[in-house]
Formats: structure tokens, C-alpha cells, sequence
């Protein structure tokens, strides 16, 4: 399964890179990309995007999807 | 053409002007409401030099779509707009502009503020404020 | 010049945008809350041509500028600003602007509402309507 | 006891003149002044203003004042 994940703001320069493909089996939802990705256990603040959707991080993700985390957004 | 991402300072109350001339029916539209909101150069007790907004490419047009849709229909308005800046800004620039046009008050000032709100609890941009000492992320919007 | 009569028309978008530039420190009010009232060209059902709006020289004014000074007082607004048309207006003129000036949202758009309440219901104006079957005067503001 | 007397808007309309000088005895409130006036009961929508200022109907008034009377505001 290929995952495209990006990061924005803080968590952007804490992975240190904007995007990421990821390829690998036995991920099923956002919590498990991010697991993947960071080694760490997902901050309680942080938010997710499936497909430029908000979504929780126990929504199922499937091949192909772009899956994005981020901090608290401070627009405005 | 009702929300838009500016990439470089705007004008928000030549804007709302251009857009009551060329989108509204003159004569409909009693009641206007605005909130401009405009780079500080100060926060939370420390001087702001600059401040880079990031976005969502593709997401946040579409929260911001999405947002004005709701507040248009829920408020029964006859239009509204929304525009907001990212890139690099400067204590004074404007960063974001909401406007409702309604028939009546009421309708105009709540959805203002409702959209206002919701933008700001859910419209994925980031602050990164430059100060004397160096840069550091807005962690979270005030509450109001 | 926080508080005008005007008897001819008026842009109040460029009128806040002037202020702002003249009046205002930059970088201080993040928050601006703008409320603007425009001629419509249909009441309570029936097509308004023109309408006429009388004042109380003198009580008017000083209405306006208490309403403004103690909006600026209990909401700690960095400044305030209130312009009112009188004479002779057509549909798709506008009427009033009213605009707070503040440090944080919520200030800006409780501000901006609350001087909007107490200009309808307190400040001595008064509307005759041209109809096409002749003259009316409106009797009373909506609530809301 | 001189009052000078303004009216506004509808009731301006109904008295068919806009200000008027009272030179009255026995007028002690703006109530005196709208009897004196009008030769009528007020409405009890009427609104009244001495010197400028919001008044009740049972205020007092005194040699050289304004009293306005007029019906209830519609600006904005």
C-alpha cells in the first residue's frame, strides 16, 4: 500500500521534510501512518487530513490516499 | 471567486468595495457586515518583526468554500467573501477579510462572526512569528 | 471626526480605509469590525423609490458621539468611528457605517453590534419613503 | 415662562410647523408643553427630548428651554 503523507508547520520541520511517500503493509489507519512515519506515538493535539479532509486517526486509510498531519491551525 | 488566497497584501475594503459593485444587486443587500484582520506587531508581550502564513494547498480553499457555503445558507444571505493572506507579512498588512451582504442586520453581523469563528478553529493555516530573538510557531489561537 | 453627518453621498469602505491611515496606529488594532447599512429598494413589501432622512441637528451629533465614546470605553476599542447620511437617498445608497477598531476580535464585533442596537434605537433619525402610490414615514425600526 | 418648541418627522406633519415659541403661565412639565400645543393627550409612543437631551413626559422644564417632541427614531 503507497501512502502519500505530508506535513505542515511545526510538525514540517520536526519531520524535517514537507512529504513522504510511504509504501508498507499492515498500516490501516492514519494512526499507524503516523507510527510509520515518526516512530512516535501521536500528540493528542495533532490533526489529520485524509484526502484534504478532516478526519480522526482511526479513520481507515486506503492505497493511494494523501494523509496529512498538522498542528492546531491558527489562521485569522 | 468568493474566497480567495492572496499571496501578496491586499486592499480588503477596496475589495469588499469592488465586489458589492460587480456581485451584488444593488438595492438587495441592506445590511454588510465586515472583520478585517490585521497583522499586529506585537504578541503575546514580545515584539513581532514579520510573520510567514503557511496553508494547505487544495484544503484550505475548499474549508473556506465550504464555511462560507454553510454561513450563506444557515443565514439565508445574499452573498459572502472571504479572503485571506498567506506568505510573508508585516506588522499593518491585513490578513483576512469575511464579509456577509444581507437583507437584513442580524442575518449579516452572526454570520460574520460565525465565519470568523469557524476560520479560526478550523481553516488549516500556520503563524511563524519573527522576533528579535528569533522565530517561533503561534501553538494555538485565542479563543476569541 | 469620529462622528459625522453627511449630507451628501458617501464611500464608507474608502471613509474606513482613510481613516485607518490617518487616525490609526498600525500594527496596534488587529481587529476591525465594520457594519454598513445601505438603501434597499423594497420595504415591508412594497418597491421604495427614494427616501428622505431627517435629523435633530445638534441632539443627533451628541447621540452619536456618546454611543461612540462609551463603545470605545467598555470594550477598550482602540477607536471607533460612526457616519450617518441624512437628505434625500436612493436605493443602493449607503446609509450608515459604523466600525470598532480593536486589539482582539470579540471586542471589534460585540463593539460593532451593540453601537449598530443603540444608533437604531436611540439616535434621533427619521425615514419618509417615496412609493410609487406617494409618501409614507416608516413608523418603526425592525428589532432586528 | 418662554419654551422654544420643536417637532420632527411625522409629528412636525401633524402640527404643520416645525418649531413654535410658547409664552405660557401654569406650564410646569413637557406634558404642559404638549397640551399647550396640541390641545391633545400624547401618545404614549411619543419621545421627548429637553435641550437636546432625552427627557420623560413628566419632566420639569424651565424659562428658555428646547422641547422636542417626536416619534420613535428609524435611523441606520
Amino acid at each position: 500500500m503507497t501512502i502519500n503523507v505530508r506535513f505542515f508547520a511545526s510538525l514540517r520541520e520536526r519531520i524535517g521534510q514537507a512529504t513522504m511517500t510511504l509504501d508498507a503493509d499492515g498500516i490501516t489507519t492514519a494512526r499507524d501512518v503516523w507510527k510509520a512515519v515518526s516512530g512516535e506515538s501521536p500528540d493528542e493535539e495533532m490533526l489529520v487530513a485524509i484526502n484534504k479532509e478532516y478526519a480522526g486517526l482511526d479513520r481507515a486509510v486506503a492505497d493511494g490516499d494523501e494523509v496529512a498531519f498538522f498542528p492546531p491551525v491558527t489562521g485569522g | 471567486m468568493t474566497v480567495e488566497i492572496r499571496e501578496h497584501p491586499f486592499d480588503p475594503w477596496q475589495t469588499v468595495s469592488e465586489y458589492r459593485s460587480n456581485h451584488l444587486v444593488a438595492g438587495k443587500s441592506g445590511a454588510s457586515a465586515v472583520f478585517v484582520g490585521t497583522m499586529r506587531d506585537f504578541n503575546e508581550g514580545d515584539e513581532v518583526q514579520a510573520m510567514v502564513l503557511e496553508h494547505y494547498p487544495g484544503m484550505t480553499e475548499q474549508q473556506l468554500k465550504d464555511m462560507r457555503d454553510q454561513a450563506v445558507s444557515k443565514h439565508d444571505l445574499e452573498d459572502a467573501l472571504v479572503v485571506h493572506r498567506v506568505g510573508t507579512v508585516h506588522p499593518g498588512d491585513d490578513i483576512v477579510l469575511v464579509a456577509a451582504f444581507s437583507a437584513h442586520r442580524k442575518a449579516a453581523l452572526d454570520a460574520c462572526r460565525e465565519m470568523m469563528e469557524v476560520l479560526k478553529s478550523t481553516a488549516p493555516f500556520w503563524k511563524k512569528e519573527t522576533l528579535a530573538q528569533g522565530e517561533r510557531w503561534v501553538e494555538r489561537n485565542t479563543p476569541r
